[in-house]
């Protein structure tokens, strides 16, 4: 199950960096680029266990809490001038 | 071959579209992103090389007998907080530049220069 | 396999069929605000359940203690992110799509 | 075939796409943003690498605190990029497509990824690292115990080109400020963005509590200084995003800043100069307690820990803040 969890979350990647290279919004982006974020933390949750370390959930952890950190920057700084 | 050694030449492929980034655009805050994806294609490789099949992460546990290479972990660890921080000394001169010269592209600057001379 | 690891089992699939949705959802769907929907609801509900999955494999409290932060950061960041996105789409007029004016391209 | 070299495979070629994408996009605004989701992916593939102390430190900083420098710096500069003339192009490609025909062709000569007959893994330094450290050290984190035991030294002279680098921006940022007038006042900081605000502030308590156990579980998890200076930085960052730089400059000013930039370096340095002065080598931990040499050596490995990360995350927030609150002299 593990496996076929990694799978999908591969997939899922895919189709967000495919919405985050076309775009057409500089929103779309960041919103793709979020979800991809997310997608990232389960990876390395799902190959810490896949692989028996535990230690990997630390990576994951920190993933959740920069993730966020980035997109409010991108999303501040897209309107700076008046942001700070 | 290409099972083992696939991820060396897309590594290099990386490199080389870094590379192309920093010589063909003339932007400079462009070409220290080229320079960034330059950068972390070589730590990719680095980290390549320390890696052993079967292995874990060198985190001594017990139980445990194969670990991959710890020296390229460490020599890349120091080198990716070294790059950011001499990434950010390139963009804060790409911001002197573009206060002196009114833009960041290379040839509009070399152009501002060459007219300067000229007038002198 | 004890009935823990066919829960667990049941969760990552549901969490992995929201997360593949949730990816169509974001490349397929017509307008921003509607991508805002697939990306927020089905992302946070997909990471949430596989993090639960993975808690019931937990070999120890420590690991078991991580998940539960993660999924919590997840639970709480997420939507917040989309939400302020949303929000500032809206505050800079990117428009709400209409089923008129797909056609008439 | 595993699904690790599946996932190995598809992150590559995500790889590849985003590189691809970075370089052919107008906007630098997007190039940037793109760059952030390279990192990421990076950050993965390292992790699948089994360098889960290389994940740490490029997801703080890959995907967070390079990112946030080159959009502030987009907006201190122009975010749009002129049309790349040919002439540049044709010259630029053929060097990248000879230059990697030439890498490739070389690559024959390396041992296969993951090889455990290749000469990195049977070097008899490798036996040192990974099995001697545990009788010398006591430290089950190999990677931390290498940087700050074995190869201190090396990393002395890391942090003082951080330290060097941080200097740098500060002097180059000197000019003028952004004046008051510009930044709009606190009550339209207090409607806008109104839910962010409360999340962020009430995460940050968990970013820097989450620093500090990064710092101090070092040696037996993934972590140190380097990563826990670059979340503690990333704290501040997001702190400065929502609530303006006045409001953090009260928290942590400036001037205290440059200071505690110098204080790191000291700290380390400091520890050399102490083992020294305890009729050791500089740098010899042992000397901390000479009845029971690996808690001497868990002593100093912590204390210089402490010393990178305050200068690593005193760096990262003072760069930050210099790019901020600079003006644009037109």
């Amino acid at each position: 199950m593990l496996s076929a969890a990694l799978v999908a979350i591969l997939v899922a990647m895919v189709l967000a960096l495919a919405r985050a290279v076309v775009g057409r919004h500089l929103y779309d982006r960041i919103l793709a680029i979020n979800v991809f974020g997310t997608k990232t933390v389960l990876f390395i949750a799902v190959v810490g266990f896949l692989t028996g370390r535990p230690d990997f959930l630390d990576v994951a952890l920190v993933y959740a809490l920069i993730n966020f950190v980035s997109t409010v920057a991108v999303l501040r700084l897209s309107h700076y001038r008046e942001a700070m | 071959m290409i099972a083992t050694h696939y991820t060396y030449w897309i590594i290099f492929a990386l490199m080389m579209i870094g590379l192309y980034a920093v010589m063909s655009h003339g932007n400079l805050v462009k070409k220290l992103i080229g320079l960034n994806i330059f950068q972390v294609a070589v730590f990719m490789f680095f980290i390549s090389l320390g890696r052993v099949d079967g292995g874990s992460p060198p985190i001594i546990t017990e139980g445990i007998e194969v670990y991959s290479h710890p020296l390229p972990h460490v020599l890349i660890l120091t080198a990716i907080v070294v790059g950011v921080a001499t990434t950010s000394v390139g963009v804060a001169i790409a911001i002197r530049i573009y206060e002196a010269y009114g833009t960041v592209e290379e040839d509009n600057a070399l152009a501002r220069d060459a007219a300067e001379e000229g007038t002198q | 396999m004890t009935a823990l690891d066919v829960a667990s089992g049941v969760l990552l699939l549901a969490g992995s069929l929201f997360a593949v949705t949730g990816g169509i959802g974001l490349l397929r769907f017509p307008d921003f605000y509607t991508r805002t929907h697939a990306a927020g609801l089905m992302d946070a509900a997909g990471a949430v359940l596989i993090l639960l999955g993975l808690l019931l494999l937990a070999p120890d409290l420590g690991s078991g203690v991580r998940l539960l932060l993660i999924a919590a950061f997840l639970l709480v960041t997420g939507p917040t992110a989309t939400h302020a996105l949303a929000h500032a789409a809206r505050n800079d007029g990117v428009r709400v799509w209409a089923e008129r004016e797909d056609k008439k391209r | 075939m595993s699904t690790f070299d599946l996932a190995e495979a598809v992150l590559l070629g995500i790889l590849i796409v985003t590189a691809v994408a970075i370089t052919r996009a107008r906007s630098l605004f997007v190039a940037a943003m793109l760059g952030g989701l390279f990192s990421l992916v990076t950050a993965s593939l390292f992790v699948l690498l089994d360098a889960v102390d290389v994940a740490l430190t490029e997801a703080a900083v890959g995907a967070g605190i390079s990112t946030v420098l080159f959009i502030t710096a987009l907006a201190l500069t122009n975010s749009r990029e002129a049309t790349t003339p040919r002439r540049r192009v044709i010259p630029a490609g053929l060097v990248a497509v000879l230059a990697t025909a030439g890498l490739v062709y070389a690559s024959f000569d390396l041992p296969g990824v993951g090889d455990p007959d290749s000469p990195v893994q049977t070097h008899p330094i490798t036996d040192t690292y990974l099995r001697e450290s545990q009788e010398d050290l006591h430290v089950p984190n190999t990677v931390t115990g290498v940087l700050a035991s074995y190869r201190g030294y090396d990393t002395l002279g890391e942090v003082v080109v951080i330290f060097t680098a941080g200097i740098g921006v500060l002097l180059l940022m000197l000019g003028p400020r952004r004046p008051a007038d510009e930044v709009k006042d606190r009550a339209y900081l207090q409607t806008e963005y109104r839910v962010l605000r409360v999340v962020s502030k009430t995460l940050m308590p968990f970013i820097l509590l989450f620093a500090l156990y990064v710092l101090l579980h070092g040696e037996y998890s993934p972590g140190g200084g380097f990563q826990a200076g670059v979340i503690f930085g990333a704290g501040f960052i997001l702190y400065t995003l929502m609530f303006g730089l006045a409001a953090v400059q009260r928290v942590l000013p400036m001037r205290t800043l440059v200071v505690l930039v110098a204080v790191g370096v000291l700290i380390y340095a400091g520890v050399g100069v102490a083992t020294m002065a305890l009729g050791g080598g500089f740098l010899d931990y042992n000397e901390f307690n000479p009845g029971n040499p690996s808690g001497g050596q868990v002593a100093g490995i912590l204390l210089i820990e402490v010393g990178v990360g305050v200068t690593v995350a005193a760096v990262m927030v003072a760069m930050f803040y210099s790019l901020v609150r600079r003006g644009v002299r037109r």
